[in-house]
């Protein structure tokens, strides 16, 4: 039986993530220990935040299975709830209802593979949870590259990992912005072009990509240029959602569902769907 | 929704305008002229910008009675808000008599910064008209109607 | 012999296959025959072939205006949100219209919703709009399978019946009182014009419930509006509503909660009406179009009486004049005041330019 | 299955009896306002007196506002300053009181079925149907609107039924479709059935049958590209006003939004019908909207009937009750929609 009553959680710390501002991580643990215990989720899922008053939104889970204790969600400053979730303090409590969704295929079709990480904006942070996923078992996994791009350097999200990773042997890191900026000496140009450069091998491997439509549609032609199928691309889509248990019927895409049967799609699987996201 | 006991004051939601009304209620606390203490004012720049949303959604959220006060007519600091306002507020007062809402329970007035005798007095009116009505519910939500159904059940 | 609508229906067809045929318009908004007896379907013919489907009956009882700016708009050549508005004049629009209707039109472009220019008005008298509702009381219990059309009487038959009503008798409310039928604007004139009309009382039916007490009247409208189902028909079939965001639809903050809550959906109701005032032409199609039978358009006849008496005004008739609430006169009336005070003396003209009062008649005033 | 015979004067006296110990509802087939807060317009509470009457055709209102009330309370919370619980979420009381509602017609009580296959793990709506007994009668005439048998139903279906009536030359027969069904009998002296009248009652169902057609099925196996983008789509969203009248209307329409309410300090997370034709049910905080064209949205409301819901579910998600048919505000007609998809090469 599904549930509405979202878990009790309070919010244990705020970290504003970009230079304007709208960006906030939420960290937030569990009121009860049987809740957390409970919970169990797979990078790429989802949860629905919850505002007693304001209502819920789905947001997408930023933490890691692996980091214990807590769940992390970053949030854009757009609407009615998250509005109001910026506006919150330390020790407020909140719900938060899930996880939702389907997830990576972290365990099945990604496990042995080479993964490509390509993320555009906002749209990292369950990127940032696969991508710590498959590090805390990084012998399951092949070759890993992570091509990140945001507008300027401050709208990066999680810097100071980014910092981490970039010392990592294990990663081949691609960190991009936009345009030119003072005191940025990394890549610059927008992730299409930066995918074309790095031009990941398509053998044995397996494509992660979240981000605005626009670079989503521009960054598949040079991979297909090389060799990558359909197949071998998994997409995050997003709609509106109100249940997202499968009931409700806002997500709906054609005859799919967003909260139930994605949010992450093969290219292939979002192909046969009408352009309804 | 009319039992009352005898302390009951009612809650006064009232729309000023920053120019004229909202400094006559200044002028009004300065110069120590009783007025009820019903009122919560909510400080607008102009009568004008005053809608019909606001208005009910105050009564919508338990307001006993509205106070809408202004610059009077030829005084308005854009010009002409105050007549844009007359007009809307003449429509709207007569629908909501119309669908029954009783006549006193929304109220409008021009109040002028030097008036604060006269703000009192309006203030002092209303109040009145509103005690005599008692509480509202007409239009006022309540959630609880549900809650109370089911556990009728 | 042909019935009057049979000539306004070949009258419609035929100009509107002109009108296309010649490239006059891309466009003509009329009515296709329904499925069930008594419906009739708003039709955009394209086509001059397609215009064979155009008809038009007693039962025509939805405004055709609300189509009028979505079928402006995609006649147009497609463009994106920031392109600029390409060169030259832009396809027209051919749309049947009664007096309502019309008037309708006149309010869309007043307010900039609607180019006139771009707008070819087959123009219509209407001699009153049949009341599928009222038909179906007449019958209750009975199901109706097929209706005929007089020009004076409907036979309406059943399963084991046929019956010969009068007309008039079913006839719209608001067409009842309606006093100007015939069409405010015409470019193509279909059929014969309608005189004005003059009803004993165009309010009789807001003044009744005007009449009761104050309680009372709160009992009407608590029972009037507690059918609702909240399907926003009336809002849709309204060609005043095209805001792209509804009031009810505002989250920040939210005005009207939306369940079926007496209290939300009273208010619906009121903020609804309200919005429409000084710009209803009472053509009737919010009550008709609702699945619940509400008497919703007692709210804006309200309200268009009391634009009427007070600014003298009658939404749609004169076009070159400001919508009532978007203008003022100094000594409009204010007995609604808690603190009434002698109006001040007019010194300007009563009807006042479109965004305010002359210059020098409010230095006047002060 | 045990089959019953009822007289209309035992009728009134079960209602009566029924009334005493339960809710029980009949259709109101004059303008009546909710027979309670979280209760769609269109039934009448039943307190002991007053004949059951009964239109040909399905009720006024669908009996869906029985499973899936308007609103339905999900959860309660306060937001009073200082209270130690402000903020946190509480799962309200469900009532279990039995309610009977009394008139239904096969194709609504299909729809019954029909809503369960997405709410199968819905809590709310599986603890209405526990408490919700449907007494039904099956339809002697049909309305020119009806077309259940198009559908997969029958207009002398007893599917879904707790008590299904059909009648006969001097009352009724009444099948015991259910346990609840059963308990709503138990403690009545009601004699047994004719055996004639069984196999006559069968006889009919078996005509029925054999009358019915399974021509539309053929639609469940088309591909769906080629529904989409039908020329059948974009005159019917220019008629359409994306009201939400037949939406709402509809017997087998199951979606909601969910919004908190609060008032004074208390608040509640409610649920609440919602319809595909509002632009804003699909609108995206960015302001991008997935189907921000009134034809896409009409179409979404078909296909989701007629392809979507069979493609996840197997059966269509329409019963043929024609009430749409009947109360379209531009008399879009889902018959006609259905015929058009047939042609699609």
């Amino acid at each position: 039986m599904i549930s509405y009553m979202p878990y009790p959680v309070r919010i244990d710390d705020i970290v504003v993530e970009t230079e304007d501002g709208n960006l906030k991580t939420f960290k937030l643990v569990f009121e009860n220990e049987t809740h957390a215990k409970a919970w169990n989720h797979v990078p790429g899922q989802f949860a629905m935040l919850s505002l007693a008053g304001q209502g819920e939104m789905p947001i997408g889970i930023a933490s890691s299975p692996t980091e214990e204790g807590h769940l992390l969600f970053t949030v854009n400053r757009a609407g009615k709830v998250s509005t109001a979730l910026h506006q919150m303090n330390i020790g407020d409590r909140m719900g938060v209802r899930g996880p939702l969704g389907n997830g990576f295929p972290v365990d099945t079709a990604m496990k042995g593979k080479n993964i490509v990480i390509i993320a555009g904006g906002f749209a990292v942070t369950t990127l940032r949870a696969t991508l710590l996923s498959l590090l805390a078992r990084r012998p399951d996994y092949g070759k890993i590259t992570f091509i990140y791009g945001a507008r300027t350097p401050g709208m990066l999200l999680y810097r100071d990992e980014l910092k981490q990773w970039a010392q990592r042997e294990d990663i081949d890191l691609h960190i991009t912005i936009d345009r030119e900026a003072p005191g940025w000496d990394g890549l610059v140009g927008f992730v299409p072009t930066i995918a074309g450069d790095v031009a990941p091998s398509p053998d044995n491997s397996v494509a992660l990509i979240c981000g605005p439509p626009i670079m989503i549609k521009f960054t598949m032609p040079p991979l297909e240029k090389i060799g990558w199928t359909d197949d071998q691309v998994y997409l995050s889509l997003e709609n509106r959602m109100k249940c997202g248990e499968g009931v409700c019927c806002h997500c709906n895409v054609g005859p799919t569902l967003v909260c139930k049967d994605g949010p992450v799609f093969t290219r292939s699987q979002v192909k046969q769907l009408p352009i309804e996201y | 929704m009319t039992e009352q006991s005898t302390n009951w004051e009612p809650k006064i939601i009232a729309f000023l305008c920053n120019w004229c009304s909202y400094a006559g209620a200044d002028l009004a606390g300065v110069s120590r002229f009783q007025y009820p203490s019903n009122i919560r004012i909510v400080r607008v720049p102009c009568s004008g910008r005053v809608s019909e949303n606001m208005i009910l959604s105050a009564l919508k959220s338990g307001a006993d009675g509205i106070l809408v006060s202004g610059c009077h007519p030829g005084d308005c600091h854009y010009i002409s808000g105050n007549y844009f306002a007359r007009r809307r507020f003449a429509l709207l007062s007569n629908l909501l008599d119309f669908i029954g809402v009783e006549p006193g329970r929304v109220n409008f007035s021009w109040v002028s910064a030097s008036e604060g005798e006269q703000f009192a007095e309006v203030v002092q009116g209303v109040t009145e008209k509103v005690k005599a009505l008692g509480s509202a519910s007409r239009l006022v939500k309540k959630i609880d109607a549900l809650e109370t159904e089911l556990q009728v059940a | 012999m042909p019935t009057i609508n049979e000539i306004v229906s070949e009258e419609i067809r035929a100009q509107a296959r002109k009108l296309l045929e010649e490239g006059t318009v891309a466009a003509v908004i009329g009515y296709a025959a329904g499925t069930l007896p008594m419906t009739v379907r708003p039709l955009v013919v394209r086509s001059p072939e397609d215009c064979s489907k155009l008809i038009w009956n007693t039962f025509c009882v939805l405004n055709l205006a609300n189509y009028l700016p979505a079928t402006l708009k995609s006649v147009e050549p497609p463009r994106g949100p920031r392109d600029p508005k390409p060169e030259g004049p832009l396809p027209k629009v051919a749309i049947c219209a009664t007096g309502c209707w019309s008037r309708n039109i006149v309010v869309q472009t007043q307010e900039h919703q609607v180019d006139r220019d771009r707008v070819v008005v087959m123009g219509v008298g209407s001699r009153g709009m049949v009341s599928r509702r009222k038909v179906e009381a007449i019958f209750s219990g009975k199901e109706i399978l097929k209706v005929e059309e007089g020009d004076h009487e409907l036979i309406v038959q059943g399963a084991d019946f046929s019956e010969t009503i009068n007309r008039w008798s079913v006839v719209r409310d608001n067409c009842q009182t309606c006093t100007h039928p015939d069409p405010v604007l015409v470019d193509v004139r279909i059929g014969e014009p309608v005189s004005e009309r003059k009803p004993p009382n165009p309010f009789i039916q807001v003044e009744k419930i005007e009449q009761k007490t104050v309680d009372a009247r709160w009992a009407w409208f608590t029972e009037e509006f507690s059918t609702c189902i909240r399907c926003y028909a009336c809002r849709n079939a309204c060609p005043l509503c095209y805001c792209p965001t509804c009031f009810v639809d505002d989250a920040k903050p939210q005005w009207v909660g939306k369940s079926l809550d007496a209290v939300d959906t009273g208010l619906f109701h009121v903020l609804r009406a309200y919005h429409c005032a000084g710009r209803c032409t009472d053509c009737g199609t919010c009550e008709t179009v609702c699945p619940m039978g509400i008497n919703m358009r007692m709210l804006t006849k309200k309200l268009n009486k009391d634009v009427l008496n007070l600014y003298g005004i009658e939404a749609g008739m004169q076009p070159d004049a400001p919508l009532p609430l978007t203008t003022y006169a100094m000594d409009d009336p204010q007995k609604f005041m808690a603190n009434e005070v002698a109006p001040v003396p007019s010194m300007a003209p009563a009807t006042l330019g479109h965004r305010g009062p002359v210059p020098g008649s409010v230095k006047e005033g002060k | 299955m045990k089959v019953l015979k009822v007289t209309p004067a035992e009728l009134d006296a079960m209602m009566q009896q029924w009334s005493k110990a339960h809710r029980v509802y009949a259709p109101a087939l004059v303008k009546q306002p909710a027979a309670s807060p979280n209760c769609a317009p269109g039934w009448r509470r039943v307190d002991g007196s007053g004949a059951l009457t009964l239109s040909t055709g399905p009720t006024p209102a669908s009996v869906k506002t029985f499973f899936f009330p308007q609103p339905e309370t999900l959860l309660t919370y306060t937001l009073e300053n200082n209270h130690p619980d402000k903020g946190l979420m509480r799962e309200p009381e469900k009532s279990k009181e039995m309610q009977v509602v009394v008139g239904v017609r096969p194709c609504d009580a299909r729809s019954v079925l029909l809503n369960n296959l997405p709410y199968q793990e819905d809590p709310f709506f599986q603890a209405n149907r526990r408490r919700t007994a449907l007494v039904g009668f099956t339809c002697d005439q049909s309305l020119s609107t009806c077309f259940c048998t198009q559908m997969g139903g029958s207009p002398l279906g007893s599917e879904g039924l707790d008590l299904a009536f059909s009648r006969t030359q001097d009352g009724f027969i009444v099948e015991v479709g259910s346990a609840k069904g059963e308990a709503l009998v138990t403690g009545l002296d009601l004699a047994p059935a004719d055996e004639s009248e069984i196999t006559a009652l069968a006889a009919r169902r078996q005509k029925e049958v054999k009358a019915s057609s399974t021509e539309l099925d053929t639609l469940k196996g088309r591909e769906l590209g080629k529904l989409y983008d039908a020329p059948l789509w974009q005159p019917l969203g220019e008629s359409c006003i994306n009201c939400g009248a037949c939406t709402f209307i509809c017997p087998t329409c199951y979606c909601f939004d969910i919004q908190d309410e609060v008032v004074r300090g208390q608040g509640r997370r409610i649920r609440y019908w919602d319809s595909c034709m509002f632009p804003l049910y699909s609108l995206h905080t960015s302001g991008h909207n997935p189907r921000g064209q009134k034809v896409q949205r009409t179409r979404n409301r078909f296909l989701h009937k007629l392809k979507y819901f069979p493609d996840r579910f197997g059966p269509f998600s329409c019963v043929g009750c024609g009430r749409c048919v009947q109360d379209c505000p531009v008399n879009i007609d889902i018959r006609e929609v259905m015929n058009d998809l047939l042609a699609v090469e």
